[in-house]
């Protein structure tokens, strides 16, 4: 089934040579934040010093997932991973290891868990258990040259689609692949895309969800970043299914670099006719627009980010009519999520079997998640679906940093749940994180130590919510906030056991009465922390006590008086004069001063601020 | 009734981006977009302008503007300090960034600073997660932000601009 | 508060977007659908002001019928209100009191979609949603031409016709169907009597030419009728009638000074009324006057002594009978009226 | 109106409004015209989207709606009009089969319209000839379209050419007889129509049955019982001549107020004051009372039961609300009362057996009664089928009949439509050196006619206290007259002082005024050149120069006479 494209010479093989000679440098959102664009720069400067630059590649790749280490550089032939690479050791690179084929020992990884050092990037325990169907290019090639993508099998799919397939047997395969929409809700996108495709009515719309708002989760982001030919020929595949000739990608715009590099990306497909009119000679035609959001939560919602291209307020509309039938101006749309659409390519070109033989038989394929928090090893991760979240915490991430204690891991973002240490032995998959109190979601996966407070950790929930409410259903737009002032009330002291009733009330009308998720699933955060840590809200309520010592309302600072040493840091920071002490002496905090804002027990160096 | 703050502005430069989206259906949100590139924020005579020029009410205008995060329908600082209140950044410390830029700068979030040279505003997720706590000052990306840092890295910030400006 | 249930349907569907379907079982008064209108209500209480008791629409409040027919308790105070200023804005014919909205977005598509000025939005998000005028701006700024039918959709006492603010709630008035006395278009609507006095004007939905739609001369032009300067008693010159001085000594008449920019004074120095003096008389005396000096004239010129104008702002049948006066009884068809003004 | 209101909101594909303020000055129907162009789908469902043009020499509030607006310069209606059809007959857009069907007079028509190339009539107006073509390929393209207009178009020395033209276009069009089409004047006062149908015209009994037809003539007769005169009567503007030559010595003038409304009032000033004897019937002491010899108080339509005539020949209710203040009475009440006190005087003698010749009516139903009897486009209008909600246009012939919303279906009122051949005539006075601009006056949306009942509207007062002259900033540049500034405008009758409002509502050459204030009315400037057959003033231009006024001289109004 093997097909060629139009252009073979495009292709830039280099990118499958094991032994070609190339410095990978990530230049993800995560690695640039760490300087990785200058880092590049040097490491070019360095090898035009010792006139090796045509001889030895320097690559900007997309994520590697490893966003904590970053910037990370992987020197090739051998794989070799460096990480918290900073722009002044690009010469210790070039020379040590490029000129001297010796490792740079102390830019390799340390493994905190088992205390090694690892050379090799796929011996690194994050990657273990890691499976990289969507991420496979991430890392690998530079998102930015399309020859990369093209050597890696890409636009391969759209061009079997055109020549071999009807849109039918395009839905058909995609619905036997039991590909579930990315995006949260887990919808089978082959359903999707049949609804959308049976609607007799011109035009129509692909719509690509691009708007990741859940806070903590930064997927799409690098999905997008790393490998977005991958979205755009899902798209276009999409488009031939349904029968649209246009596209939309609804991208936030707080991801400058990702509205980049689609861009980029746009204009090569363009160049090379797999956008446009009569793609590849067929005769299907279509494009895509990108589409800027404007910082609104709840445009992540289907309708309401349709309401935005639109140029209107993010209000959701009410459903039915479904996008299929009456979406974007009235038009049958389709809309997915980026990594669905990514999905897309790699299932048409290996066989629904193929995917489907990865992750479990209700959610086939992998998941891909923002692994964040308190956790030793932070970062994008892929993993097959129906791995324990245990798998995940403690063999991908790493376990708990600090030697602290595990106490409760979020999924599923602002409108998922938090699940408590029972749970870690559940495979993760749509249904069985539902079943469980929360959801999949997007792919945010925060993890909370024992010194999270859970009820100020849903009472953040909470107020992201009532922030984000678009203000269109009343239960949403004054029930969170009344959501919201409960939580106040049992934080600072003055909850009673009915704001536990209030709340479970309240949950139960935002679910019923609102017209979308967000209104609908915004108490799921309060409530899963209420079923599994009802204790921690009553210690609050009834002993006026935060267990976590995290509610300013109900603790004490103390300055243990055999670690202070007195350095004064603390009492230069504190804003209220509430600590006193000589220099060299142990210093002391007048609790009739202190507001127990925490600043000097943050900027203590010696630990000798403690929560009473 | 919040009148809008109609400063002098000079509406001239709006006509290239007319132009740009004059094809484009539902182009409200990116000319707003661009007009605060220009502008720095929105000011009244610009949405009015905008209004009038895509031939819808000021006053959808007006809501589009105000329900987005994005923009600003009042002067922003000079200098602009986002601080990513994302859970992976909450936990691993946000609040206390807060609170440190509060007491040492005396600006709390949303303000803009008497003297006109820093905004401060708290953000969710800029997708740094990794990186938490996160925060922006003006384009540069400051990651793993310490409540005694971040002040500092502030002032210096403001006052380096300040020289160069001067000089 | 449109949601129902639908058998098999997930969760509630609203009733007003939801295409109905062979065989569809929808329940509107459903338990589920009922909590949950209970529900939103009450939520809308928390931010509403507990004071029916002094409410202009007290009475006329779909807000206040839901909650009774719902059963809701009044939640207790607590936690956040919104406090708006009452009545913050300038224009003389919308009163405004935002606490009581509740964001239904009635005003809105009033304004948008029937009348076409697009003068309301909403503005800002979640708890902080607000209903603006232009970019919140005095109503009149905003392109405002005062038709009032934003009022007219108020289901509550967030909108309300300022001139009628304290004179007459809903039971307390008696409507009276009429017919508009300016343009031609023949807009109908209720005036809202009380002692007497015209209150309110309130559009009628079966208007057969209007319907909820009224213009700012309709809705708030009435005032006029009650204006000091109507006309109470017949006026005649002095020189037209006998005996003045004395019965404007009696009493029984009155010298009025209606004409301010009169050359000459009324009354000379020796207190002798002027001929020309308008004196305020009764309807005998007036009428006799008029019809005197009528049939003197006809007798002596004929019918082609007179014109009359008729008038555009009279009835079908008063219009009929100046006709007919003219015709019959004047003897002449010089009668017009200003048709081409 | 031909056609109704609701018709054209919900059925014209195009509307085009020529010489009329509908926002201002009709706005409820300006909102359903709005409402027709802007929503796709209407609220009910149905597909809208209409085209809308509005020819105007000023840019009013709806041609900001309109597709097109087409400023042509005022007096030039047919000039733009015959351009119109020249394009449409020259692109075969015309409707034949209508037009060998159903009229006559199109090749006289037809003759005359050719001189009328785009660019002759674009020369004329001054509108663009792109933009004529433009307007007559979007009426040509949505059928039916409709065709409304009001004083813009009648207030000429060419008001019935005017109306001719107009008619002339939409029967071109193939666009009478039909729903969403016709001709559609939009009358002005809330009962002009009435007043029209109910003889208040010097050339008709009610329901437009002529005066000088001899059967007519001897129903009425009969009718009333008594011999009638078979002679037109005068006109308001020949009377006023008719009194300054003394031959008019008595007038009664009954809720009118010519003081304020009438074209050059210096002149109904002297008119006035040389009658011998006035009657003003009102509910206030109006600018005309100061020359009435006896003044009656009358009561306004809150106090009275009765009926009004829409613009779209509608009979509705008018219900009595509260009791008139003081002694104020009814109209009818005081037109009965003199009526019966003439008879015994002796003035008439009425034939008591005549069915109708009597005065003593119980009710305004007893009046509709009569009407019935004696009108036949009334006929069928009686108070019990309108209190049972019958909703009944004009013609009803019987009482079985459900009323007439389009006219001329199948056939006109006449049999056969007749095109009128006409040609451009310029207005009876055009700028010169000496008086450089042009006047056109109208009304705005808070005030209404002569103001006696907006000015004393306390809130439609407020918000337009005082009268404003438009300039464009141009002329107001050169007259050294800034925005809100006193200006002086004089023309060869008179001349006002009045607020300036700079202003590019107006093209440079012309400025715009009102009528509503009695101090500055624009009715002191105004030319009474009349329309030869209508009679009516030439309101809508006359020339005139302008000035910055002296601060201080604030009542300027009388200054010319």
């Amino acid at each position: 089934m093997h097909t060629t494209l139009p252009f073979p010479n495009e292709a830039d093989p280099t990118v499958n040579d094991p032994q070609h000679k190339c410095i990978a440098v990530c230049m993800g959102t995560g690695c640039t934040s760490s300087q990785s664009a200058q880092l590049h720069q040097t490491l070019r400067e360095e090898l035009d010093e010792h006139n090796l630059n045509g001889e030895i590649e320097v690559r900007r790749t997309g994520c590697f997932g490893f966003c904590e280490q970053g910037p990370i550089v992987v020197v090739s032939p051998g794989e070799t991973f460096y990480t918290e690479v900073k722009p002044r050791s690009a010469e210790t690179i070039v020379e040590q290891h490029v000129l001297g084929n010796q490792p740079v020992e102390r830019l390799l990884y340390h493994d905190p868990t088992s205390d090694a050092t690892v050379e090799k990037w796929h011996e690194i325990g994050f990657y273990g258990k890691q499976q990289r169907i969507l991420l496979d290019n991430s890392g690998i090639i530079d998102p930015e040259n399309i020859g990369h993508y093209l050597a890696r099998e890409g636009y391969q799919a759209l061009h079997q689609v055109l020549s071999e397939m009807t849109p039918e047997q395009v839905i058909e395969e995609v619905t036997e692949s039991g590909l579930r929409g990315r995006g949260g809700a887990g919808f089978p996108t082959g359903v999707k895309w049949g609804f959308a495709r049976k609607t007799q009515k011109w035009p129509k719309y692909v719509i690509c969800n691009a708007d990741e708002g859940d806070p903590g989760a930064f997927m799409d982001r690098s999905v997008l970043e790393g490998d977005p030919h991958a979205v755009i020929e899902g798209m276009i595949i999409a488009g031939f299914a349904i029968g649209a000739q246009a596209g939309y990608i609804y991208c936030r715009a707080e991801y400058p670099l990702a509205i980049k590099r689609l861009r980029v990306a746009l204009e090569q497909t363009r160049e090379l006719g797999l956008l446009g009119d009569n793609i590849l000679g067929s005769d299907f035609s279509f494009d895509i627009t990108i589409k800027e959001g404007a910082g609104a939560f709840v445009c992540g919602e289907e309708t309401a980010l349709m309401a935005s291209i639109q140029g209107e307020r993010g209000q959701p509309w009410p459903r039915p009519p479904y996008p299929a039938v009456s979406g974007l101006w009235k038009q049958p749309s389709n809309v997915n999520n980026v990594k669905s659409y990514a999905f897309v390519p790699r299932i048409i070109h290996k066989g629904a079997e193929w995917f489907s033989s990865v992750g479990t038989e209700g959610s086939p394929g992998t998941a891909v998640f923002a692994l964040t928090g308190n956790v030793n090893r932070t970062g994008l991760i892929e993993v097959p679906m129906g791995i324990t979240l245990r798998e995940i915490i403690y063999d991908v991430g790493g376990g708990i940093p600090g030697g602290k204690k595990f106490k409760a891991v979020q999924t599923g973002g602002p409108l998922g749940g938090c699940l408590p240490e029972e749970y870690l032995d559940i495979p993760v998959d749509f249904d069985s994180l539902q079943e469980a109190g929360s959801v999949m979601g997007s792919g945010g996966m925060v993890i909370a130590d024992e010194a999270t407070c859970m009820v100020e950790f849903a009472k953040f929930f909470t107020k992201f919510v009532c922030d984000e409410s678009c203000g269109k259903c009343p239960p949403c737009r004054i029930g969170s906030t009344r959501m919201l002032e409960a939580l106040e009330r049992i934080t600072e002291g003055e909850g009673t056991p009915e704001d536990l009733d209030e709340i479970y009330w309240l949950a139960d009308g935002m679910q019923q009465g609102s017209l979308c998720a967000l209104g609908q699933l915004a108490p799921a955060p309060v409530i899963s922390t209420l079923r599994h840590f009802e204790d921690e809200y009553r210690a609050h309520i009834e002993e006026e006590r935060c267990p976590a010592g995290k509610c300013q309302a109900l603790i004490t600072f103390e300055i243990v008086a055999d670690l202070c040493p007195g350095c004064m840091v603390c009492a230069r920071n504190c804003a209220s004069n509430a600590i006193s002490g000589e220099k060299g002496e142990p210093h002391v905090i007048d609790p009739e001063l202190c507001e127990r804002c925490g600043l000097c027990e943050a900027v203590c160096n010696f630990d000798a601020v403690i929560v009473k | 009734m919040g009148e809008i703050d109609n400063g002098t502005v000079d509406l001239s430069s709006m006509d290239e981006v007319f132009e740009q989206y004059s094809e484009e259906q539902g182009a409200l949100i990116p000319i707003l977009q661009k007009a605060q590139n220009t502008y720095g924020w929105l000011p009244g005579d610009v949405l009015e302008l905008i209004a009038e020029r895509l031939g819808v009410s000021p006053g959808q205008v007006y809501g589009v503007a105000t329900f987005y995060a994005q923009f600003y329908l009042e002067e922003q600082g000079r200098h602009i300090l986002k601080l990513c209140d994302g859970t992976a950044c909450h936990v691993r410390g946000t609040p206390i960034l807060v609170t440190a830029m509060e007491d040492g700068m005396n600006i709390r979030p949303g303000e803009t600073s008497e003297d006109g040279e820093l905004t401060m505003e708290i953000v969710y997720c800029l997708g740094s997660c990794a990186l938490a706590p996160v925060a922006v000052l003006d384009e540069q990306v400051m990651g793993r932000m310490r409540p005694q840092m971040i002040v500092r890295r502030v002032e210096k910030h403001i006052a380096s601009a300040k020289k160069a400006t001067e000089a | 508060m449109c949601v129902v249930s639908v058998e098999k349907a997930r969760g509630l569907q609203t009733a007003c977007t939801t295409p109905v379907a062979e065989g569809m079982i929808v329940e509107t008064e459903s338990e589920a659908a009922c909590e949950t209108r209970q529900f939103v209500l009450e939520m809308l209480l928390t931010d509403h002001p507990n004071d029916c008791m002094t409410c202009e629409v007290n009475g006329d409040c779909k807000l206040q019928d839901l909650v009774y027919d719902y059963g809701v308790e009044w939640p207790e105070p607590n936690g956040r209100r919104h406090v708006y200023p009452i009545d913050p804005d300038p224009n003389p014919f919308v009163f405004i009191d935002l606490n009581k909205c509740i964001l239904c977005s009635r005003c809105v598509r009033a304004c948008e979609e029937i009348q076409n000025r697009d003068v309301w939005s909403f503005a800002f998000r979640g708890f902080e949603t607000k209903l603006v005028a232009g970019t919140d701006q005095p109503m009149l700024d905003a392109r405002c031409e005062s038709c009032g039918q934003c009022v007219a959709y108020c289901p509550v006492g967030a909108l309300y016709d300022k001139m009628s603010v304290g004179l007459g709630r809903p039971n307390q008035v008696e409507k009276v169907r009429t017919t508009c006395s300016y343009c031609g278009v023949g807009c109908n609507f209720d005036l809202n009597v009380r002692n007497g006095e015209i209150v309110r004007v309130t559009s009628a939905e079966d208007a057969p030419v209007n319907g909820m739609a009224l213009c700012v001369k309709g809705r708030y032009g009435y005032d006029y009728v009650h204006h000091r300067d109507r006309l109470t008693r017949p006026l005649v010159r002095a020189k037209w009638l006998p005996d003045v001085e004395e019965r404007v000594t009696e009493g029984e008449w009155t010298l009025v000074e209606v004409a301010e920019k009169r050359a000459e004074p009324t009354v000379s120095g020796n207190g002798a009324i002027a001929g020309d003096a308008f004196i305020e008389t009764d309807w005998g005396t007036a009428l006799d006057v008029v019809a005197g000096k009528f049939a003197k004239e006809k007798q002596a010129q004929g019918g082609d002594a007179f014109s009359v104008f008729a008038s555009a702002k009279c009835t079908n049948e008063e219009n009929y009978l100046f006709s007919k006066f003219t015709r019959q009884v004047l003897g002449t068809n010089s009668i017009d009226h200003c048709a081409r003004l | 109106m031909t056609n109704s209101i609701a018709d054209i909101a919900e059925n014209s594909q195009c509307i085009f409004i020529i010489g009329s303020n509908t926002t201002e000055q009709h706005p409820v129907i300006g909102t359903k015209i709005r409402q027709a162009k802007r929503h796709p789908e209407s609220i009910e469902g149905r597909h809208r989207g209409a085209k809308l043009i509005v020819a105007d020499p000023r840019r009013i509030d709806i041609a900001d709606y309109a597709d097109l607006h087409l400023q042509h310069e005022p007096g030039t209606d047919i000039a733009l009009l015959n351009g119109l059809m020249h394009v449409i007959l020259r692109e075969g857009w015309h409707d034949e089969g209508f037009i060998a069907e159903r009229t006559e007079g199109f090749d006289e028509m037809k003759e005359i319209v050719e001189k009328y190339t785009p660019e002759v009539a674009s020369e004329i107006t001054g509108v663009p000839a792109g933009d004529i073509e433009e307007a007559a390929r979007m009426m040509a393209e949505n059928r039916p379209g409709t065709l409304l207009y009001a004083m813009g178009i009648t207030q000429h020395t060419v008001g019935v050419a005017n109306v001719m033209s107009c008619a002339n276009l939409q029967m071109l069009l193939g666009n009478m007889g039909v729903a969403g089409g016709g001709v559609n004047p939009l009358r002005g006062q809330n009962n002009v129509q009435g007043a029209c149908d109910l003889g208040g015209l010097p050339n008709v009994y009610s329901g437009y049955q002529k005066v000088t037809d001899a059967a007519v003539q001897e129903k009425f007769e009969n009718a009333w019982g008594v011999p009638l005169s078979g002679e037109m009567g005068l006109t308001v503007t020949e009377m006023l001549d008719a009194a300054e030559a003394g031959d008019v010595r008595c007038l009664y003038v009954i809720g009118e107020n010519p003081m304020v409304s009438d074209p050059d009032l210096n002149h109904v000033r002297y008119s006035l004051q040389q009658t011998d004897f006035i009657v003003v019937q009102d509910l206030f002491f109006t600018e005309t009372s100061e020359f009435a010899d006896v003044v009656l108080p009358a009561a306004s339509f809150v106090e009275k039961e009765g009926t009004f005539t829409n613009t779209e020949r509608r009979i509705q209710r008018v219900h009595k609300a509260i009791d008139a203040p003081g002694e104020a009475q009814s109209d009818s009440w005081i037109v009965a009362e003199l009526a019966k006190r003439m008879v015994a005087l002796g003035a008439a003698t009425l034939d008591e057996d005549a069915p109708h010749a009597g005065w003593d009516y119980a009710t305004p139903a007893d009046v509709m009664d009569e009407i019935n009897a004696l009108t036949p486009i009334y006929a069928g209008i009686t108070y019990r089928r309108l209190e049972e909600g019958a909703q009944l246009q004009w013609p009803v012939p019987n009482e079985q009949h459900p009323g007439t919303p389009i006219l001329h279906v199948g056939e006109f009122s006449r049999g056969l439509g007749r095109f009128a051949a006409v040609d451009h005539v310029p207005p009876a006075e055009l700028p010169d050196d000496e008086y450089p601009l042009m006047l056109t006056t109208g009304r705005v949306l808070y005030h209404w006619h002569g103001g006696e009942m907006t000015h004393r509207a306390r809130n439609l007062e407020a918000m337009y206290p005082e009268a404003l002259v438009e300039i464009n900033p141009k002329d107001a540049h050169n007259a050294g007259i800034e925005d809100g500034e006193l200006m002086k405008v004089t023309s060869r009758r008179g001349e006002i002082v009045a607020k300036a409002q700079v202003t590019d509502r107006v093209e440079p050459g012309l400025i715009f005024s009102t009528f509503h204030f009695a101090d500055s009315a624009a009715n002191f400037l105004t030319n009474p050149a009349l329309d030869p057959q209508a009679k009516i003033p030439e309101y809508k231009v006359c020339a005139v120069r302008v000035e910055n006024a002296v601060a201080g001289r604030r009542q300027g109004n009388l200054i010319g006479q």
